[in-house]
């Protein structure tokens, strides 16, 4: 197997950041052998977003997406979002909403609620349906996440 | 998964069963098939290489001709293991001979069934593809035939 | 009575959220998905290809050859250390690698050891693996006289008395059979005005927890100990299970439980644990084997059932008589299958008033994968089939579907079909709560032109599995804090909570401030499993007693220490009067097994099924698209009886993924088999229910009720908005277009070819 | 995975240099998501992947001077769905976007891997057909000018060499016409489509001109239904010719069943979609352009 190694720089979370990595290393498995655990690989195939990274502040399935293709961009995991004990509005409103139980793919959502949050401050039903709609939540903590991201919407912009 | 057909051939049944029994001439037919080795008598090895666009697939088949019906039934198994992946190929193709005023029409059946990897993942692939080798073959076997008439 | 009264100190049915929430939010909680240990080697298996044969030969000279792999093995170098490597729960009929056979495809039969997962993985293409290929048999009714026996003689594991009669039994498929038989059933069909007979099927479905299946095992041969990380439903009994394989002592055996990403009923019993000890055990290093999404399919999977019902009724609509028999597919291996066929088979015949029923269930090996316990123990497939057929009468006899099922609803008080006597199963009150909140008695508009509309109610219950045992710590330090141990996994239902609250509550402390121990059998003391709703039942009252126990000893402290019997005052005084400073721990235990008498051998009768009874019904309004096929659910209202809810808001989150989850099972999900090959194993194939799946409004109620031997009058919650979903959702289609569906799941196509079918018969009519 | 050799070329003169024409184990690569798919099964185990990401001038959206849409082949499909030049040109593309795959994929997956892939269950070639749009390929032989709908030879099959990459998406004007795209799901809410229905057609005095109707996911190339356009051409836009219509489009299709519906399944799909297409033409408003 070929071995070729290559040199990547990207910031994580703010901070530079260099990483030697094979070709076929994923950025879900980057991050892990970083001890960055909140992005998880489950479905493999881009269609759970348990895997969901930021890279220059769009969603992307890290499951999917090479880490060698962060090279010289910026990284953001659900790590980065709250600052010490201090959580970020959008996890308090998933707290409150209790809109996970496993939690597996709760940072994901969490991700795609802020980036949605950018886009729309007040978004409707609808758009959270329809943003949402490529992530997926075993337990179904679907009715309490809708919830969740109108909370953080109110949080956030009101 | 089954892909069932009927060609209609101007020889007697008898010239077609002999051609078709001859498994060299059978393997001429199916495209991307090479090195057959004749293990014993009615066992045969293969190779079949074929594509789908970008994506090479190489087999080792094995094929045994497992019934004769002289002139009327023919079956055929033909077992392979994909290189480069965890699989298996099976694939049952049984051909009924019958002729009618000098003419004879073969019904065939070919059921495939792949396991493994590519079952899993890669079936749509292979299930196109397969519709298109049973093309191909059928044309094949058309002209083969054609050129055996004159 | 009115629950919330039982609260003395406010903890019980206070909506705290999840003790866990900070660090699941923040992406923290750690799961067994992210363990690393130095040295550890990671394990990537090679499957079967066939779906029944012997094996010729393994050949993994060229896998070993392939640069960076660390060991390949097969079955032959893991019976070196386990001569006699089969486990399971009911059989030991499951081999850690395969032997001799293989039995479906996607059966483990090889294994690649290496530092890269990604070597692993690509070894085992070099694996060559012959067989001889055998007869298979993939559907539960063939099984039942098919010459392909799958396995050569049956071997139960002599953990339940039911099943050692079938001790080396051969040349059959069927793994058990259930059999009740209650007043005389041929003559109801007899006496009464119509007979109905109908038979109803269910698909395989998997229960894909977002975080897969994966076990972490490092042995440690010089001590004779081994240590197991794993995403388990069932510590203690895996700890059991590896310490008879190994032949070893409970104590030689640990098994740490992380997080769970999701189990329901997937990561139960002993899964990848025997493997990962055994390839630990022979690598001298740490293993770990993480299963992909595809792999989970060949893993465990939810039994495909056919169930033939057959109803004798009066005029009135009364239901006087009901034969019962009941298929389980379940698979190559048993897993737990044989205890689904008989624990569902209590309450085949359905939550109402009959006096003849007999019921035949049969437990059935095929060359599928393995089928074993999923939300619900079987009952779904059941109540799929007796609240299909309960609509199918109304209609025939144009009573309305609320009104025959109050003329036949059981009663607490009334003998259920088995002959236990009905108790706080508020059957009644779930139904007439569900009328109410779907406004049944008001005419439903119906729409013209190509969207029909319709309405449809179903109700279930469940027989909880019983006799098990669960024991738990409450431990206080001298500070007066609060540690709580027990082996009930949180794979997400918040049990860690609601088990919290319970302590609080009888030792009036705050629940936030009790410290919950993830499981690790070297310290959290036996629990069976976290299965079947059981947990807030059995556990619960393990943990009341064991609260209730370190209380009195506080006394007893108190009284010792000098301060008197009736101190009220901070524990910790307590403990610093006794030592003289911070000093001195205390410890309460408590243990509990409800009450069973097993099934008469004769009837399969029991005065005692079940020490309490899950209800749960379900409303759907909806509308299908009569030129396509595709339903679009405009409502669904869940009602349940769980007793008293120890925390309403978790117990609410319980019944919407309890019910969404039974969505996806009625509408999406089907596992696709060729030739015993699972052709959609992953998401983009395998549909379960996303965001735009879930029905546009979505309700939840716990009626009032109170569970009289439950802790603070709860019960078990975890499946009871499983129940109801595919049958009320169906009976809303017949409602709409008139169309009787008796095959899940209810996919556009089928649901438009059985509308087309309609209009042929009446075109040819 | 099996691991292989990686290369970002920085422009499309590099990464033609890196391509060879015999070799089908050096793949050009977009956004990748499809083909990190292949490669992830096993299916597809490439020697090396060049990365067409960062050539920046395969990037861009704009207008020709005679009023096509030209769109770089490594735009993200994404820039395509918030593009408001993209909305005011097709407002068709701008929608379909919004059903195709999830905003993750759409950040990533770029337009010419989009149409390089050949997966037959795909929103954008039949879409991209029946708006009459072309492709501009580029090889060391020069460029190519494809019509999108001739790009397709079979199951992931398309007409594009080993060694020739997809530069531009050119899409004519569409004045006046009005685009319709309907995806039809059968398994679950968000999936690849069972059937997809691509209109273009005017109406001028109630009477039906210039019709293009391609179906996708019904066979392994989007399907242009020239019979049925030549039917509804230049009549009268009532019940009884969109009725006729979609009789003739059912008799007419002859669809490979596969996992999102049997062939009988997707021919009635066809009927159904087709009618409700042409109706959304005639009422929808939004469908103008």
């Amino acid at each position: 197997m070929a071995q070729t190694m290559h040199e990547i720089s990207f910031t994580l979370n703010g901070c530079a950041q260099h990483a030697q990595v094979q070709a076929h290393l994923n950025v879900v498995e980057l991050l892990n052998s970083l001890d960055l655990c909140g992005a998880r690989e489950s479905c493999g195939q881009g269609l759970c977003g348990a895997c969901t990274v930021l890279v220059d502040g769009e969603a992307v399935s890290g499951c999917l997406e090479l880490a060698i293709n962060v090279n010289n961009k910026s990284l953001e995991t659900i790590e980065g979002l709250s600052k010490g004990s201090d959580l970020h509005p959008i996890q308090e409103a998933f707290i409150e909403a209790n809109a996970f139980q496993c939690g597996f793919c709760t940072p994901g959502f969490i991700l795609m609620t802020k980036t949605l949050l950018e886009q729309y401050h007040h978004p409707t039903e609808d758009q959270i349906k329809h943003y949402l709609s490529g992530n997926l939540c075993r337990c179904g903590a679907y009715p309490e996440i809708i919830k969740a991201v109108q909370l953080a919407a109110q949080k956030m912009y009101s | 998964m089954k892909v069932i057909g009927q060609i209609e051939l101007k020889l007697s049944a008898a010239n077609v069963y002999s051609k078709l029994s001859d498994a060299r001439f059978f393997a001429s037919c199916i495209e991307g098939v090479s090195n057959l080795i004749e293990k014993s008598p009615n066992v045969y090895s293969a190779t079949l290489e074929t594509k789908v666009a970008y994506i090479k697939l190489k087999f080792e088949i094995s094929v045994e001709i497992i019934e004769k019906v002289e002139p009327s039934r023919i079956v055929a198994k033909s077992e392979g293991t994909p290189i480069g992946m965890v699989g298996r190929l099976v694939s049952t193709s049984s051909a009924n001979l019958i002729e009618k005023d000098g003419k004879t029409l073969v019904d065939y059946e070919i059921d495939v069934s792949l396991t493994g990897k590519l079952g899993s993942l890669g079936q749509p692939v292979i299930r196109s593809k397969i519709k298109e080798m049973e093309f191909q073959f059928t044309k094949h076997l058309k002209q083969a035939f054609n050129l055996a008439e004159e | 009575m009115n629950a919330r009264i039982q609260s003395q100190f406010g903890e019980i049915g206070r909506k705290i959220s999840r003790l866990e929430a900070k660090s699941k939010v923040t992406g923290k909680a750690k799961y067994t998905h992210h363990l690393k240990l130095p040295g550890m080697l990671y394990a990537k298996v090679f499957r079967s290809t066939v779906a029944h044969g012997r094996i010729i030969k393994v050949d993994v000279t060229e896998a070993k050859k392939v640069e960076g792999v660390y060991d390949v093995l097969i079955s032959v170098d893991i019976m070196k250390f386990i001569p006699e490597p089969y486990y399971g729960p009911a059989f030991l009929d499951q081999p850690i690698l395969a032997i001799d056979k293989v039995r479906y495809v996607g059966e483990p039969v090889a294994v690649v050891l290496s530092t890269d997962p990604h070597i692993a993985e690509y070894a085992t293409q070099f694996i060559e693996a012959e067989y001889e290929e055998l007869p298979a048999v993939y559907d539960e009714l063939e099984a039942m006289t098919s010459k392909a026996i799958v396995h050569d003689e049956l071997r139960p594991s002599g953990t339940f008395p039911d099943l050692k009669h079938l001790m080396g039994k051969k040349n059959t498929n069927i793994a058990l059979d259930y059999h009740l038989k209650r007043g005389d059933v041929e003559q109801s069909f007899k006496d009464a005005d119509f007979v109905f007979e109908h038979t109803f099927k269910t698909q395989q479905v998997m229960h894909t927890p977002l975080e897969p299946m994966v076990s972490l095992a490092d042995v440690n041969l010089n001590e004779q100990h081994v240590t197991i990380y794993s995403a388990t439903q069932s510590p203690s009994f895996v700890r059991l299970e590896i310490a008879r394989l190994l032949g070893w002592s409970e104590n030689q055996v640990r098994v740490i439980v992380p997080h769970l990403g999701g189990g329901f009923g997937a990561k139960l019993y002993i899964k990848l644990e025997a493997l990962v000890t055994a390839l630990s055990m022979i690598a001298g290093k740490p293993v770990k084997l993480s299963q992909t999404m595809e792999e989970q399919f060949y893993t465990i999977t939810k039994h495909p059932t056919t169930f033939k019902i057959k109803s004798a009724v009066n005029k009135s609509g009364k239901i006087i008589g009901r034969r019962c028999d009941v298929w389980w597919n379940g698979g190559a291996y048993a897993d737990i299958g044989p205890r689904v066929t008989q624990k569902s088979g209590f309450t085949a015949a359905g939550p109402y008033d009959i006096e003849n029923v007999e019921i035949e269930s049969y437990a059935l090996y095929t060359n599928r994968p393995p089928s074993g316990a999923l939300r619900g123990f079987g009952i779904p497939q059941l109540v799929w089939a007796y609240e299909r057929q309960i609509d199918i009468i109304a209609h025939e006899l144009s009573i309305d579907p609320l009104e025959i099922r109050r003329i036949n609803l059981l009663k607490n008080g009334r003998p259920q079909a088995t002959g236990t006597i009905m108790k706080d199963a508020a059957l009644d009150l779930v139904l007439e709560r569900l009328a109410t909140r779907m406004n049944w008695s008001s005419t439903h508009p119906k729409r013209n032109g190509s969207i029909k509309s319709g309405r449809g109610i179903a109700i279930g219950f469940k027989a909880s599995v019983a006799p098990t045992t669960s024991t738990a710590l409450v431990t206080i330090n001298a500070d007066g804090s609060c540690i709580l141990s027990m082996s009930s996994v949180d794979m997400g239902q918040g049990s860690d909570t609601a088990m919290a609250q319970i302590v609080a509550e009888v030792l009036h402390l705050k629940s936030e401030n009790i410290r919950v121990v993830n499981p690790d059998t070297d310290s959290t003391p036996y629990d069976m499993a976290t299965l079947g709703s059981r947990s807030v039942f059995h556990m619960g009252n393990a943990v009341k007693l064991a609260a209730e126990d370190a209380k009195n000893k506080l006394k007893l402290l108190a009284k010792d220490a000098g301060l008197g019997e009736d101190y009220a005052g901070p524990f910790s005084d307590i403990f610093t009067k006794k030592y003289g400073m911070q000093a001195g721990t205390l410890v309460g235990f408590g243990a509990y097994i409800p009450s069973y008498t097993p099934p008469d051998k004769k009837d399969g009768s029991t005065t005692n099924a079940t020490p309490f009874w899950m209800v749960g019904a379900t409303g759907v309004e909806l509308e299908v698209d009569s030129e396509t096929g595709h339903i679009n659910i405009l409502k669904m209202i869940n009602i349940v009886d769980c007793g008293n809810p120890l925390n309403p808001a978790i117990v609410e989150t319980q019944l919407s993924g309890a019910a969404i989850m039974q969505v996806g099972f009625s509408l999406t999900e089907i596992m696709k088999l060729d030739n015993g090959q699972v052709t959609n194993a992953s998401f983009s194939d395998y549909k379960i229910p996303g965001f735009n799946d879930i029905p546009i409004a979505f309700e939840n109620e716990m009626i009032d009720s109170y569970q009289s031997n439950g802790p603070f009058g709860a019960k078990g919650v975890g499946e009871s908005a499983t129940f109801g979903v595919s049958p009320a959702i169906a009976n809303a289609i017949q409602d709409a277009v008139g169309v009787s569906l008796s095959e899940l799941p209810m996919t556009p196509e089928s649901i438009f070819k059985a509308i087309k079918n309609q209009h042929n018969k009446r075109a040819g009519a | 995975m099996k691991s292989f050799d990686f290369f970002e070329a920085p422009s499309v003169e590099i990464a033609l240099d890196s391509l060879d024409v015999d070799d089908l184990q050096i793949r050009p690569q977009g956004g990748g998501t499809a083909l990190m798919l292949m490669m992830k099964s096993g299916v597809y185990q490439p020697s090396k992947l060049v990365s067409l990401r960062g050539i920046k001038e395969l990037r861009d959206i704009r207008l020709s001077q005679t009023g096509e849409l030209i769109i770089g082949s490594m735009t993200s499909l994404s820039e395509i769905e918030h593009s408001e030049l993209v909305r005011s040109h097709a407002p068709v593309i701008s929608d379909t976007m919004k059903r195709l795959a999830n905003v993750r994929v759409r950040n990533i997956a770029r337009l010419g891997g989009a149409l390089a892939h050949g997966d037959p269950h795909m929103d954008l070639p039949p879409l991209l057909s029946a708006l009459g749009a072309t492709v501009i390929t580029i090889s060391k032989n020069g460029r190519r000018s494809i019509e999108v709908i001739d790009l397709y030879k079979g199951y992931y099959e398309t007409a594009l060499k080993a060694d020739e990459l997809i530069e531009s998406v050119c899409i004519p004007n569409l004045n006046n016409s009005r685009c319709v795209y309907l995806k039809c799901t059968t398994r679950s809410a968000e999936d690849w489509p069972a059937l997809g229905v691509a209109l273009k057609l005017k109406i001028i005095n109630n009477h039906f001109i210039d019709v293009h109707i391609v179906f996708g996911s019904i066979g392994e190339v989007p399907l242009e239904m020239k019979q049925v356009q030549d039917l509804l051409e230049g009549k009268h836009a009532s019940n009884d010719t969109l009725d006729a219509a979609c009789e003739l489009a059912y008799s007419l299709v002859e669809p490979s069943g596969d996992a999102l519906g049997s062939a009988e399944y997707k021919k009635e799909l066809v009927k159904v979609y087709l009618k409700r297409a042409l109706v959304q033409a005639i009422n929808h408003e939004g469908a103008v352009k």
